[in-house]
C-alpha cells in the first residue's frame, strides 16, 4: 500500500475548521515563525479514511483472529468498555490540582480510587497507586519505591536478584533505578534453582523480582520459603503481575509475601491492546512503603468525598504527568464491575483449564520442557522439528496463513526455539480444537515436507520480510515529498 | 458457563475437556499451589450486565463539572477531534492487535507507525522518531538519560520554565543515579535566556528547555543550541505539538533531541491519559533512542514491508544493557495523532495553529486591558500567556470554578514566588463569547 | 476545493481535467441546461465545520425532554442494546456498501441476510423471509398485497385491535385498489375472537391480526387459522418480535404470513425511525413475496456463497409487473436485528422476553391495585396492557408527562368510546423504582 | 465462511442481561406458550464480534474502494455524520402524538421540519413530506397525491406515463396506486420521444414520470415542453430525484414545472446505504397537493414552536409508521448544515466534472451510445467487447479483481451492454486515473486475451455464484442445527 505522503496531492483539504471569531493577530517574530507549513500529508477525509480502513485490514487482531500470544493475554475486548471510557473523555486532569479543585472531579478521582481499592483486595495489598503507566512503568515505579524504603532505612543496597525466565523489562527497569542485576537459573524443574539463590542473596540485595506463575506457565511451590529467604536479609519481594490472570481469587501475592507488585491492565483486567498500547501497570505495596508512593495521590476522605493529597514528604515524586492511563483505568474498572468477584475466579479457572486442554493435546507431537501441570499458558519447544531444519519461526508463519496469530516464539529465553501458548479463558474449546488440528498439521508437515515452510507466509500482503536491511538502512521517517 | 466473565466454554465442553486431560475437576488443575498459599479474601461486589455498569458509570461520570470553560492547560490541551479519528482508531483490527512482532500479519501498525514516525520528524524538524513514549514528562526524562548515554558526562541543565510536572517526573526518574541536576529558576519575561547559557561547562550532558514554555513564552534557542553545542552539550527540546503549526522547529532551532506530550493530537482530556509521548533525534544517535522504532525494508519479492528495527537496543534482548525498560507503549494514542494531523493536513494544521494564536492574542488583549492584570510574557506567546493579578491568584481561580469557569492555572504551587500570577491557556475550541465572559467574571471579582 | 463539500479536486485538478475536455470551465459543462431553467432561488445557510454543526445538533437535541420514563410503546420500544450492535453495524463495510449486486464482492451482507432470514424463520415459524421491508405498518401493508395476488381475491377482514397506524397504512396502500377492507371493531377482554371468525366468506383474501395486538392482549389464533384455511383465506399475523421469545411463534399457530416491526431488536428509538419491517411466509407463496431475497448456492469450485436470488420479482426486473415497488430496504437495520439475536443468543432472547413479561405483571398488578383503576385485559398479556382510569386517559397522560413520565397511549385518538383507557407498556428497561414511581403519581393523580 | 448457526454450540451464552428486579409472574397459558426458545445463534461475544467483523470484511464498500455505481451516487459517508445521528437515538416517536406532547419533543420535530423547509428551497417545491421512507416509497406516495389530486377535482385518469429509460421503480410504483403504464421510447437524441410523448398524451394520463437528468445521465433540453404538454392534459409532472445531485443549486425541479418529485437522502444528501438500506425519500409538492400530504404532518407555528397537525381532511393518511426514517433524516440535515448553500452547488459542478471527465477518457475504447456532454454518469456500451465475447459482467469481475466496485451493468435496460458510470464529486482525479487506466487495461484485455475473464474474479472468497441453482433451489433459510 502507498503510504499516506506518497497519495497527497499540493492544495488538497481535509477537514474543515470552524471561522475563527476573533480578528486576526499581528505576526509572530520572523525567527520564531514557521517558514513552511510541515510537510504532512495533503489528502481528503476519504482519502485519509480508504488509507486507514486499508490499513487496519492489513492486521491480525483479536477481533479478526485467534491470538494465543504466550504472556500477553490477549483476551476478548468486550465492546462496552470503550463506551463506558468514552463518557470519561470531557474531564481535564489539571482541574483536581486547582485550589478546591477536586470537588469539580469527584467522578473521576472516585473511579480511581475506587479502583485502586478493588486492585489491593484482588492482590492483597495495602494500598495501590494507578499512575504508571505500562507494566514496565510499573515495574520501575516499584523498584523506586524499594530504593526509596532502603535508603530511608539506611540500608546499603547493590543487587537486584531475578531468575533468567524473568521479562526483559524486569532487569531492565531495575538497571533503570541504578541496581546491578543478579540472575538465578532455571532448575530442572521449571522454577528458579533454590539453591543458586540462596547462595547469591546477601544483605546487599535491595529486591527479589519474581513473576508467579513464571513464563514458563508454571507456579512456584517454593515461593513462600523465596519470601521469607528475602524478607531474612531485609530484601523486598517484587511480583511481576502479567501473568496475574492465572491465579485471580485463587492467590494473592500479598498473602503470600511480596511487598511490591504491579499490574497490567491491559493483559489481566480486559482492556484492549492497541497494538501495543495505551496500556495501564498500577503497582500495589504493602504498609511499609505506603509513605512512598507517587504523588499526586489520591485519598478518599471520611465523608465520602475523594481529594489529592499534598505531596508526602517520603513520596518518589511523580513518575509520569497526572493520574496515570484513565482511559485505559476505566476500561478495566468497567471490566471489574461487569465480571465481579464470582467471574474473576471463573476466568483463572478457565484460562487455566484451555491452557492444559492444549498443553495435553499437542506435547506427543512437540517436545514440552518442562511436563506439568502448567497455568495460564504453556511453552513448548521446536527442537523436534529443527532436526528437519523447520524452526519456531517457520512454524509461526504457518500459522499465519492459516488466519492464526503466531504464538509467542524464542520467549523465554531460556527454552530452545519456545513457543508460548496462552490461549486466554475467553477461547472456546471449538477454537482449541481447531488451532490444535492446525498446529498438528504443522508438525506433520515438518516431517513430510520441511521446504514448504520457506515461502510461507504467501497469503498475507508481503512475504517474509528482510529485517537485516531494516537495521542496516535504518530507514525509520520516509524521505520522499 | 455464566456470561459475565466472558468465558464460552459450556459445562459439557468443560466436561469434555477434563476427560481429555485426565483431569477429574477445574481443581485438579490447580494442585501445583500449596493450599496454604490460597488467598486470604477475595471481597469483591457480584458482577453485573454490561447495562447496569453502564448505567452506574454514567452516574460516576455525572459527578464532574459538566460543561466546565478550560482555560487551563498545564500540559493536557482542549482541542477540537475531528470524527474521523474516533471511527478509524476504532477499527477493531488496530486496537485488539498487540505489538506487531509477527510483521507479515501487522503491516497496518507498522505502516501506520512508520507514518507516525513520518509525521513526529517533519513537525519537530529531526531526522529519527520513535514510534512513540508513555507521555510527555517520561519522554523529557527518557531524553535526559538519552544524553547522558550519548555523552557520557553526568551533569543537567533544566529550565525552570519547563513544565514543573515534567520536571519532577525528570528529577523521579535520575533520584537514584548519579546525575546532577541544575535547575535555573524561570525569570518571566526575558526571552533568550543568558542564564541557561551560563550554566553549561564542559560537563554538561544536556540543556533541557522547552517551547513555548510553561508560561506560554516562544523562545528563539538558536544562540543557546550554539553555546551548547561549543561545549560538547545537547540541546533537548519538549515541544508542544500544536505550536509547531506556527512556530519555528526546534530542529531549525538547533535542537538535538524533541520530545513532547501528543496529547493535543487527537487524543481526548481523559483526566489526563491515554495519550502518548513523542521523542525524535538527529539520525547519528538513532541507537542511542529508547523504545520501539519502526522500520522500511523488502520481502522476498522485493515489495515494500515495514518490520520493527534495531531492537537489540529494547529490553527483551538486552535486558538490563537496554536503552530503556519500555515494552508496551501509547501505539494507538500515537496512530489517533497521525490520523489528526492527516485529516487536518498541511494547511488545515497550520490553520489550526493560526487560529489558536489568533485566539490566545485576543484573550490577552482583552484580559490585559482589565485594571489591575498585566500580562507578564515580555515577547511572543502561542496560545498560552501569564498574567499577574492585583490578588492572590488561587482565590481567583476558586472564585471563577464555582462559576463554572476554569480560568487558568495558579503559579504559586510550582513558583512560591508568584502567588499572584496565573497562565492562562486559549485553545481554538474556546469561544470569543467565553473568552469575554471569563474577562467580565475576571473584572466582577477584582472589583468586588 | 473547499474542504466543506467533501470535493477533494484541487483548482488544479480542476484546470487539468477542464483542459483533458477541451472545456474551458465548469459553466461549459452545464450548457445542455437551456439558460431558462436555471434555479430562481438557492436561498440557503452558509456550509460550517464539523465541530460546529455537532454543538448545534446537541442543542437541538437538547429541545428534547431528557430522561422520559417510558411505559409508551404503540409499535417502538425502549429496549437495551447491546454494545456489540453498536460496534459491529458500524463496521465500514457494512454501512457504507449498496445493495449487494455483486455478489462475489459482497459476501458479507449476503451472508449476513442469509442468517437474518434464517432467524425470522426460526422466530416466526415460518419458512421463508426476504431480506426486510421498510417497517411494521408497510410490511403488514405488503402482506395484504400478497394474500390479494395469491387468492385472487378482492376482499381482507383486519381486526380493530390492529396497531391503529398500521391498519392505517393498510388503508392508505389499499385506497386506489379496487379491493374491500373490512375492520372489525375490538372487543377488549375477549379472547378467541368470534367476531373476526364470524367475517371470514369465500371472496376473503385474508384475516389480518396482530399477536399481542394493540391492546397488549395474546390470542391463541388456531381456531381462526382453521376457520380462514376453510374458506380459502390466509392468516396473516403481525407480531412483536421481543414476544416471540416467550409466546408460540405464529407459525405454530396457523399464519400463512407473518410481518412485524423489527425496530425492539437492536434499533434505537431514534424518533420513529430507521427500524425494519420483516416478512416471513410458508414457502408456497416465496414467489409472491415483496422486496430482495437472497439465496444459497455454490460457485464455480463448489464453495458456498450466496446471491440475491428470485429478482425477477422485483422491479429493476419486472418494472411494472413486480410483486412491489420496493428497491432499498432497511438493510443494516435487519443486520443489527441478526447481531442483536446472535449476541444474546437463544436463552438469553428466551430470557429478554421473560424479563418483559415479568415486569409488566409487576406493573399490572401495581396499578390494578390502585382505587379505581381496572385492567382491562380480559386474558394474557405480554409487556403491555391496557387500563381503565376512573378519569379521561388524555388528561392523566398530560398530567404525568409533565412529571418526567410518559405513562400510556391514551386510546380516545384512536378508539373514541376509550377516552378513559390507556395502553402501559413496560419493557425490561423499567425499573421496579420506576414502575412504582409511576404507581405513586398516578395515584396522586386520581385522588386529587 | 461458516454460518452463526454452525458456529453454535448448544449451552453457549452471549450477552448477559441485568437481573430482574421483579417477581416471577405466573407462566402464560399453555397455549399461548412457546415450548421450546426458537433455535437462534448460541455464540460467545467473541464469536458474535469475530464473525461479524469476518463477514464485514468480504464486502466492498465506499471507505474501502471506489464504488463508481451508476444512479447510486455513493459519495463518501462524512464519518461525523454517524455522531450526529447518534443524538437522537434515545427519543421516543410517541411522545409527540400524546396529548400536548408535542412540547417534549421540539428537537425532533424541529429538525424534520427545518429539513423539509430546506429540501424545498433546494427542489422549489412548496412543501416537503419526510415520512416515505425511500426512494420508490416516496414514488408510491407521490404517485397516491396525485391521485388524490385527480380525484379531489373529478378528473377520471387510468394512466402513468414513462420514459423507457426510467428505473423500474417508477412504473412498480405507479402500478401499486392502480395506474396502468404507458411507455414512451427513448429517441436517438438520447431523451423520450417527443412525438411519440404527444401521440400518447390524451385526458387520461394521471401523470408523467421523468428522470432528469435520466437514468442516461443526460439533460433533457425540452423538459419544459414536456411539463406545458402534461399541464394541458391536467396531467401532473412527477419528478424522480435519483438524480438530484447532478444539479444541486443549477436547476430547481419546481421552478421548471414539476408538482411532485421524491428524493433519495441516501444519494444526494451523503447518507450512507447500509448494504442496501435504510433511505429516506422525502416527498415535495406543490400548493394544490398540500391538502392531500400524508399524516401526521410536522407543522411550525407562528411562535416559532413545532407541532403535529390533526391529519386533514383531504390527506391520503399515513404512508408509514411514524415520521419517517428519522436517523437518515438527521444525517441529511448535518450534512445540508456543514456543506451549505455554496458546498452544495460545488457538489453538483464536480459530479458533473468528474463524470464527464471519465466519459472523454474511455470514450475512445468503449462505445458510447448517446455521446453528448453528461451531467453526473455517462453510460457505455460493452458492444464493441462483446465481438470478441467479453461482456459488461466480465468487465464488472475484471474490476472486481482490481479493487473497484464495477459501475452498475445492464441499466438502462434501453442501452445493450451498459456499463453505467457515477464517480461522484468526492472522489479525486487521482482515484478517477487509476480507474481509467484500469478500465482500459479491460478493454485492451478483452482484444488480446478475452478467455482470460472466464476466471475472475479469482481474489474474492468466492469466484462466479450460479445463480440459476439459487433460483432453482430457493434455499434461502438455513436448515441445519
Amino acid at each position: 500500500m502507498q503510504l499516506i505522503y506518497e497519495k497527497s496531492v499540493p492544495g488538497r483539504r481535509g477537514v474543515r475548521l470552524p471561522a475563527s471569531d476573533v480578528p486576526a493577530a499581528p505576526e509572530l517574530p520572523a525567527a520564531l515563525r514557521r517558514k513552511e507549513p510541515a510537510a504532512l500529508p495533503e489528502a481528503s477525509e476519504l482519502d485519509v479514511v480508504r488509507h486507514f480502513t486499508g490499513l487496519s485490514r492489513r492486521n491480525f487482531s483479536v477481533d479478526t483472529n485467534f491470538y494465543p500470544l504466550g504472556s500477553c493475554t490477549m483476551k476478548y475486548n468486550a465492546k462496552v468498555l470503550e463506551e463506558a471510557a468514552r463518557l470519561f473523555a470531557p474531564y481535564h486532569p489539571m482541574v483536581p490540582l486547582l485550589p478546591h479543585g477536586s470537588s469539580f472531579s469527584q467522578g473521576c478521582l472516585g473511579l480511581a480510587y475506587e479502583l485502586g481499592a478493588a486492585l489491593a483486595e484482588i492482590t492483597g495489598m495495602d494500598e495501590v497507586t494507578t499512575q504508571p503507566l505500562a507494566g514496565a512503568h510499573g515495574e520501575m515505579t516499584g523498584i523506586m519505591l524499594i530504593a526509596a524504603y532502603h535508603e530511608a532505612k539506611g540500608n546499603k543496597k547493590k543487587y537486584v536478584v531475578v531468575p533468567d525466565s524473568s521479562h526483559g523489562t524486569n532487569p531492565a527497569s531495575a538497571t533503570m533505578v541504578g541496581y546491578e542485576i543478579i540472575t538465578v537459573p532455571t532448575a530442572p524443574y521449571g522454577d528458579m534453582d533454590l539453591d543458586r539463590f540462596r547462595e547469591v542473596m546477601t544483605d546487599e540485595v535491595a529486591a527479589v523480582m519474581m513473576t508467579c506463575p513464571n513464563t514458563l506457565g508454571l507456579f512456584n511451590p517454593h515461593i513462600q520459603e523465596i519470601c521469607d529467604i528475602a524478607h531474612d536479609h531485609d530484601a523486598l519481594m517484587y511480583y511481576d503481575g502479567a501473568n496475574l490472570n492465572a491465579i485471580l481469587g485463587k492467590v494473592r501475592p500479598g498473602d503470600v509475601g511480596f511487598d511490591v507488585i504491579h499490574l497490567n491492565l491491559h493483559k489481566t483486567f480486559g482492556t484492549p491492546h492497541g497494538g501495543g498500547g495505551p496500556g495501564s501497570g498500577p503497582v500495589g505495596v504493602k504498609k511499609q512503603l505506603v509513605p512512598f508512593l507517587p504523588s499526586p495521590r489520591i485519598v478518599k476522605y471520611d465523608d465520602g468525598c475523594y481529594g489529592v493529597d499534598a505531596p508526602a514528604h517520603g513520596s518518589i515524586g511523580r513518575t509520569s504527568g497526572f493520574f496515570g492511563n484513565f482511559g485505559v483505568m476505566a476500561k478495566a474498572f468497567a471490566y471489574i464491575t461487569m465480571v465481579g468477584r464470582e467471574g474473576l475466579i471463573q476466568v483463572s479457572e478457565q484460562a487455566v483449564l484451555n491452557a492444559n486442554y492444549v498443553m495435553h493435546r499437542l506435547k506427543d507431537v512437540y517436545d514440552l520442557p518442562y511436563d506439568q501441570t502448567c497455568m495460564h499458558e504453556c511453552v513448548f519447544s521446536a527442537a523436534r522439528q529443527v532436526k528437519s531444519g523447520v524452526h519456531a519461526i517457520d512454524i509461526a508463519k504457518f500459522l499465519i496463513d492459516r488466519g492464526y496469530h503466531p504464538p509467542t516464539v524464542y520467549f523465554p529465553l531460556i527454552v530452545k526455539e519456545a513457543i508460548m501458548i496462552e490461549p486466554t479463558e475467553t477461547e472456546s474449546k471449538e477454537t482449541l480444537d481447531a488451532f490444535i488440528a492446525v498446529m498438528r498439521e504443522a508438525a506433520e508437515l515438518a516431517e513430510s515436507d520441511p521446504a514448504a515452510f520457506a515461502e510461507m507466509p504467501r497469503t498475507m500482503p508481503v512475504t517474509r520480510l528482510d529485517e537485516t536491511k531494516a537495521a542496516r538502512e535504518q530507514n525509520v521517517c520516509y524521505f520522499g515529498c | 458457563m455464566s456470561t459475565a466473565s466472558y468465558c464460552p466454554n459450556t459445562p459439557e465442553e468443560v466436561r469434555e475437556m477434563l476427560a481429555a486431560m485426565g483431569a477429574a475437576s477445574i481443581d485438579d488443575l490447580f494442585q501445583p499451589i500449596p493450599p496454604g498459599l490460597r488467598a486470604r479474601s477475595f471481597d469483591l461486589p457480584a458482577g453485573m450486565s454490561e447495562f447496569e455498569m453502564l448505567r452506574r458509570f454514567e452516574h460516576l461520570a455525572g459527578k464532574n463539572a459538566q460543561h466546565l470553560a478550560h482555560f487551563v492547560g498545564g500540559g493536557y490541551y482542549d482541542h477540537l477531534i475531528p470524527a474521523v479519528v474516533d471511527h478509524l482508531s476504532g477499527r477493531a483490527e488496530f486496537y485488539t492487535a498487540y505489538t506487531p512482532y509477527q510483521p507479515e500479519c501487522s503491516q497496518g501498525t507498522l505502516q501506520a507507525l512508520f507514518e507516525y514516525q513520518t509525521a513526529i520528524c517533519r513537525l519537530t524538524g529531526m531526522e529519527v522518531s520513535n514510534a512513540s513514549l508513555y507521555d510527555g514528562g517520561t519522554a523529557l526524562a527518557e531524553a535526559a538519560m538519552m544524553a547522558l548515554r550519548i555523552t557520557g558526562r553526568n551533569r543537567l541543565v533544566i529550565d525552570g520554565a519547563v513544565n514543573p510536572f515534567h520536571r519532577e517526573v525528570v528529577r523521579t526518574y535520575l533520584a537514584n543515579l548519579d546525575v546532577e541536576l541544575v535547575e535555573i529558576g524561570p525569570k518571566l519575561g526575558m526571552e533568550d535566556d543568558l542564564r541557561l547559557r551560563a550554566a553549561i561547562d564542559d560537563a554538561t550532558a544536556a540543556v533541557l528547555v522547552q517551547n513555548p514554555n510553561f508560561f506560554g513564552s516562544v523562545s528563539d534557542f538558536r544562540k543557546l543550541a550554539a553555546d551548547a553545542h561549543a561545549a560538547g552539550a545537547l540541546l533537548v527540546v519538549s515541544a508542544y505539538p500544536v505550536a509547531l503549526g506556527l512556530i519555528e522547529s526546534p530542529g531549525a532551532m538547533g535542537a538535538d533531541v524533541v520530545v513532547g506530550d501528543g496529547q493535543s493530537l487527537g487524543n481526548p482530556l481523559s483526566f489526563g491519559g491515554p495519550s502518548f509521548g513523542f521523542i525524535a533525534s538527529r539520525k547519528e544517535y538513532i541507537r542511542n533512542l529508547p523504545g520501539r522504532i519502526i522500520g522500511e525494508t523488502v520481502d522476498k519479492k522485493g515489495q515494500r514491508g515495514f518490520v520493527l528495527t534495531l531492537q537489540a537496543r529494547e529490553q527483551h534482548i538486552k535486558r538490563h544493557k537496554a536503552t530503556s525498560n519500555i515494552c508496551s507503549n501509547q501505539s494507538l494514542c500515537a496512530l489517533r495523532g497521525l490520523i489528526f494531523l492527516s485529516s487536518l493536513g498541511a494547511q488545515g494544521f497550520a490553520e489550526l495553529a493560526r487560529l489558536n494564536y489568533d485566539k490566545a492574542e485576543y484573550a490577552k488583549k482583552v484580559l490585559g486591558s482589565l485594571s489591575g492584570v498585566e500580562v507578564m510574557n515580555g515577547g511572543a506567546t502561542f496560545n498560552e500567556f501569564t498574567v499577574c493579578l492585583p490578588t492572590i491568584a488561587e482565590e481567583v481561580v476558586t472564585a471563577l470554578l464555582r462559576k463554572g469557569v476554569a480560568a487558568g492555572v495558579p503559579l504559586s504551587p510550582y513558583y512560591p514566588e508568584m502567588e499572584r500570577c496565573m497562565v492562562v491557556t486559549v485553545t481554538e475550541k474556546r469561544t470569543r463569547e467565553e473568552i469575554d465572559t471569563l474577562a467580565r467574571h475576571l473584572e466582577g471579582i477584582l472589583c468586588s
